[in-house]
């Protein structure tokens, strides 16, 4: 906002155009979000079951194919709309340049090493590797 | 302020190291970015003329975006129409003061205006066949008066809303250059009677500014607010006017000011005749529809000033509703809530802002309020400025024209009918452009301006900028305000004239004692009120000397004393000034154009005039 | 980062206490945002009274009653008093809206008078909208057609015509968009509810042959789709328009034409 | 040509700090920040499912931690954001049909989601307590 550049209004607000996107990361963000009501729901049923057990019937239960298998499509799509939600606040709060460019490339490699993170220990569960 | 040489108070240093002036050459200087302004700027820009737009607020708060009813214009989409009925009844609602060559041309370009509008984007309301619905208003009529025409297109009741926003867009769009928030001070004239420019504040930084041009035009609405109560905004001073009286030029038939029957009792916010055109009426406390006394034919849809006579007659002669019976009523509340959510939304929502009425179920509490100056700066039908000099009645001011309610074409004659002051914006902004696009050539090479251009405007501006008397400028106006209102009123007498002659007077003399408290220049609305206050008195001066002078009743200037229209005596323009050391005011007179322009309508004799 | 509080400059300090007017007894507390230009000091809060016997009902008439007949120097923009110019537009009692359509009669305790939130001040309540009114032509707020206009009207249906209610009727008075926290934090980048309600005004307009170039523009992540339907913006609107709606409605459009 | 006053810095007009609260600005409020508290308690889940992964030691920890009262009451606040964010979700996808604008509706939706959530969370903590009760 401060700035001492002496620009026309216009030239102001075009600032660099449009980006010519903008409609994906929405889209993948409503994606994501229809496709986390029924995973959510799932997972904190798993979670509920898997209360006050011990870490044998936990990785019996975590390792078969049905729960496997929910819990690797809700560790996916929640580390996307984790990475899309959090880039949205990092636009909006952090304005200067340095700092905003490094938090959106922390935050897209935080989630990249959490889905693989969480991925892996799901597929070993599984497959008892 | 540093810049300020003369300091506070001290004595008026005025020149250019004292209040430092950047100057700027254009083509076309317009004055006021309201619907004539706009248009203009928009035709001079595709001109290719370099034109600057100077507004002392930004566009579109210009008061064009308070018409509510619509624009006149004879498409005949709603049945059989012709603009030669058009011309006849604006030509009778003029009660024959009107010029006829001018008149003609509104008229005939009326509808190609509005195709234009609508080819910007004005979002018309719409008929079953797509077509842009029209409506009856208020002396309107087709086959010379012998039906009820529908000839008002309208956007629902916001047109003017619509359209002031539509050419605004209309500029972005072909990159109009503004300056908003320059308060214009005054015309540069030089020895030659040519104007050359004006001189201007920056509000938002301070800083002045002398802009030279080969054409200025001035678009600075209408005076309403020399008034106590009118429909006008606060930003109605008729700045334009008194610019041009500062300049030794004449304004013409200011004694025509126009009451709208319809403004809400108490606020003065108008109500669209438009109301009336679907289906409302008036009643007195006797539950009379007591149009049909006065207009058996035309009933509520009479003219304005027949119309709002009519109901201070009832409230005069105690029919007048409410407590201290000063008022009527305007019923709506029969028509189908549909009807009135689709076509009157706006002022449904003003009802019940300012008047708590909910109208679909009550009647509406109004009261005639002055609405329109049918006077202003004499123009011919290209906005060319007029004055007499050396005996010519139609001698053009070289460089200086004028548009809408500011100027005197004079197509509104001495009353302005409903929906034709919003054809008459864009129609001669339009017939403006065209005239500079032939007169001017892009670029052209401008002489110097005259050494001292500027330095009178700098001196009032100083004066008040550093007034220091007791009286706020705020009890001035308010002064000034009470003594128009009631004694240039809708009915009027020599004796009350007179006595407001001398009143207004005082409060002029008054004036020298003027309090600013304010010293900044920058948004300094003290400063500016004063100036507009200024710009006020001059024409209220010159509005109650010229009506006490014309001993006829013509539109919507009423003499008790003398109620007959008098066309041996009287057909003719008033043309007033004011001299601007000793603030007497003169008169002289312009003949009516008793002529069309051209051969395919004939003159329209004068008749009686009955609605 | 962006500032949640004022910077050094804009900190709102205690301002004059004007006296009463004398021998009023239905008085009404103001409490007005002041700052002058010409002293370097910071903004302040001036108290007035109003005597409401001699005042009209609005809040535009309480600042032109302070105006006229306690400090003349108060600024404030003012022209059509009946809520259609847009000129009058300040945040009253902690809302932004008109002053000449509020009645101060619905505000609880004192009234609190501030400039339109988040904007440079030029004067008192008088803030600077050119970044606004850029915005605004940055949609390009006129009708797009390249095939030969006819000698008449574009037709247009009157379902179609309808399309357009509740979004020509904007005055352009910034309340909308100077109620949205996302606006404030991206001024820059974010086009702001009254924009975007002006893009969407012409993109369903019937006649307007621009539709598709209208939505390559607004198709970037912060123009439009920052928006997060905070709603500031339609409860704010004195008209009582909904930009929120004609933003969901664009966003619908960009996905229409691209996803579905 | 005349020299320009010197422009002194314009204010900026308070915003936050006078603004009157909405509901419906809360409840987003809420979204962006439950969003963020159940991005950090991700990382509890990755942690969780890693040590699950890795053997009944890691796993006792994670066990021991979720039985402190600290760890309850991180389960409770990552479940009520969980539950709080899924229905705000469910929220703006109304929105994004176009529909739910009207005042009384939207205000009507940004009350839902509070007092749904925390309904449900309560409703969840009782059904995991059954659970737990059930196989002591």
């Amino acid at each position: 906002m401060k700035s001492t550049s002496i620009r026309t209004p216009l030239g102001k607000v075009r600032g660099l155009g449009s980006a010519k996107s903008g409609t994906e990361h929405w889209w993948e963000m409503r994606l994501t979000s229809i496709a986390l009501l029924p995973l959510t729901l799932a997972a904190i049923v798993i979670v509920i079951s898997l209360i006050g057990r011990n870490h044998a019937a936990v990785v019996q239960i975590l390792g078969s194919p049905l729960v496997a298998i929910t819990m690797l499509l809700f560790v996916w799509t929640v580390t996307l709309h984790m990475r899309l939600g959090l880039q949205s606040v990092i636009e909006d709060y952090v304005h200067g340049k340095a700092m905003k460019t490094a938090l959106l490339i922390a935050n897209t490699f935080l989630t990249i090493v959490l889905w693989l993170a969480c991925t892996y220990a799901i597929l070993k569960l599984s497959f008892g590797v | 302020m540093a810049v300020n040489g003369s300091g506070n108070g001290g004595a008026p240093a005025v020149n250019g190291r004292a209040y430092p002036l950047e100057d700027h050459t254009y083509d076309v200087i317009v004055v006021g970015a309201g619907g004539a302004g706009l248009r203009a700027v928009v035709g001079c820009s595709e001109a290719g003329l370099r034109t600057a737009c100077l507004t002392k607020v930004f566009p579109t708060r210009s008061h064009t975006v308070a018409a509510q009813g619509g624009i006149s214009a004879a498409l005949g989409n709603m049945g059989p129409d012709d603009w030669r009925w058009h011309m006849y009844d604006t030509v009778k609602g003029s009660d024959w003061l009107g010029d006829q060559d001018a008149i003609e041309y509104l008229c005939r370009n009326a509808a190609a205006a509005v195709y234009e509008l609508e080819h910007w984007g004005v979002p018309f309301s719409r008929t079953e066949e797509g077509k842009i619905y029209q409506r009856p208003f208020g002396g309107m009529t087709t086959n010379y008066g012998q039906g009820i025409a529908q000839r008002t297109c309208a956007a629902a009741d916001r047109t003017g809303h619509a359209m002031l926003h539509t050419l605004y867009g209309a500029a972005l769009k072909h990159s109009a250059e503004f300056l908003v928030e320059y308060f214009v001070l005054d015309l540069i004239m030089d020895d030659e009677g040519r104007c050359r420019g004006i001189v201007a504040l920056n509000m938002d930084d301070g800083t002045l500014h002398r802009f030279r041009a080969q054409m200025t035009i001035l678009a600075t609405g209408g005076y309403g607010r020399a008034y106590l109560s009118c429909t006008g905004a606060h930003t109605q001073t008729g700045d334009g006017n008194a610019m041009v009286l500062r300049a030794g030029l004449p304004l013409q038939d200011m004694e025509f000011v126009q009451f709208h029957p319809t403004g809400i009792y108490g606020s003065g916010c108008l109500i669209t005749e438009g109301s009336r055109g679907e289906g409302g009426y008036l009643v007195n406390s006797e539950g009379e529809r007591f149009m049909e006394r006065y207009a058996p034919s035309a009933k509520d849809l009479a003219s304005r000033d027949v119309v709002s006579r009519a109901m201070t007659i009832e409230i005069r002669e105690g029919r007048g509703v409410g407590k201290s019976k000063d008022h009527i009523f305007l019923h709506l509340d029969h028509l189908d809530p549909k009807i009135l959510a689709e076509r009157l939304p706006g002022i449904s929502e003003s009802a019940k802002i300012f008047a708590g009425v909910d109208v679909t179920k009550e009647p509406i509490p109004v009261l005639p309020t002055v609405h329109y100056n049918m006077g202003g700066i004499a123009t011919n039908y290209h906005g060319e400025a007029l004055t007499k000099q050396g005996g010519n009645p139609d001698h053009i001011v070289p460089g200086l024209m004028a548009l809408g309610e500011a100027a005197c074409v004079s197509v509104h004659g001495a009353n302005r009918l409903g929906s034709n002051s919003l054809i008459d914006l864009v129609v001669f902004g339009r017939a403006a452009a065209l005239r500079c696009a032939e007169l001017l050539e892009p670029g052209a090479t401008q002489a110097n301006l005259p050494k001292d251009a500027g330095d009178a405007a700098l001196a009032r501006l100083d004066r008040f900028r550093n007034a220091s008397g007791s009286t706020p400028t705020a009890e001035l106006r308010s002064r000034m305000q009470r003594v128009m209102q009631n004694n240039c009123a809708v009915f009027r007498t020599g004796e009350v004239l007179n006595e407001g002659v001398k009143l207004i007077d005082e409060v002029l003399a008054g004036a020298a004692d003027v309090k600013v408290s304010d010293r900044s220049l920058i948004w300094n609305t003290d400063l500016i009120e004063t100036l507009e206050f200024d710009n006020l008195i001059a024409q209220a001066v010159v509005t109650m000397n010229s009506a006490a002078n014309r001993q006829e009743s013509r539109g919507a200037h009423a003499r008790e004393d003398f109620p007959e229209r008098d066309d041996k005596q009287w057909m003719k323009h008033t043309l007033a000034w004011l001299d601007p050391q000793t603030r007497k005011v003169s008169i002289d007179y312009r003949p009516v154009h008793t002529y069309t322009m051209t051969n395919d309508v004939s003159y329209i004799e004068p008749k009686a005039r009955v609605y | 980062m962006v500032e949640f509080t004022l910077p050094k400059n804009s900190r709102v300090t205690d301002g004059k206490v004007w006296p009463k007017p004398e021998g009023a007894t239905n008085t009404r507390e103001f409490r007005v945002y002041r700052w002058n230009p010409d002293d370097g000091k910071n903004p302040q809060v001036d108290t007035f009274t109003v005597d409401l016997d001699d005042c009209g009902p609005m809040v535009l008439d309480a600042l032109i009653w302070i105006k006229n007949k306690i400090d003349p120097t108060l600024t404030f923009r003012r022209s059509c008093r009946e809520g259609i110019c847009g000129s009058c537009a300040m945040n009253i009692d902690g809302v932004n809206t008109l002053a000449c359509t509020k009645d101060m009669g619905e505000v609880k305790g004192a009234v609190k008078v501030n400039p339109l939130p988040h904007q440079p001040v030029a004067k008192d309540l008088v803030p600077d909208l050119t970044n606004f009114f850029a915005q605004h032509a940055l949609v390009q707020p006129w009708l797009q057609t390249e095939t030969v206009a006819p000698e008449k009207e574009w037709p247009q249906s009157r379902e179609d015509r309808e399309k357009l209610d509740g979004l020509y009727e904007c005055i352009l008075c910034a309340c909308c968009s100077t109620s949205c926290p996302e606006y404030w934090w991206n001024p820059d980048r974010y086009l702001g509810p009254a924009a975007l309600l002006h893009a969407y005004r012409w993109v369903i307009d019937s006649r307007d042959e621009a539709t598709g170039e209208r939505l390559d523009q607004l198709e970037d992540p912060f123009r439009l789709f920052r928006c997060v339907t905070i709603l500031n913006c339609s409860k704010a609107c004195p008209k009582g328009l909904n930009p929120a709606k004609a933003i969901a409605e664009l966003k619908k459009l960009m996905v229409e034409r691209q996803k579905t | 040509m005349a020299e320009r006053p010197a422009r002194v810095e314009r204010p900026l007009s308070p915003h936050l700090q006078i603004y009157r609260l909405t509901f419906t600005f809360l409840m987003s409020g809420f979204h962006r920040v439950t969003g963020i508290v159940l991005y950090l308690g991700f990382l509890l889940v990755a942690w969780w499912l890693l040590a699950a992964a890795s053997g009944p030691n890691a796993y006792t920890w994670v066990q021991w931690f979720m039985s402190t009262w600290i760890g309850r009451l991180v389960l409770l606040g990552f479940s009520w954001g969980l539950i709080h964010h899924s229905l705000g979700g469910v929220r703006h996808l109304i929105w994004d049909t176009g529909r739910g604008f009207a005042p009384h509706e939207r205000e009507w939706l940004a009350r839902a989601t509070l007092i749904g959530s925390i309904s449900l969370t309560l409703l969840v903590w009782m059904i995991g307590g059954f659970v737990m009760g059930g196989l002591r």
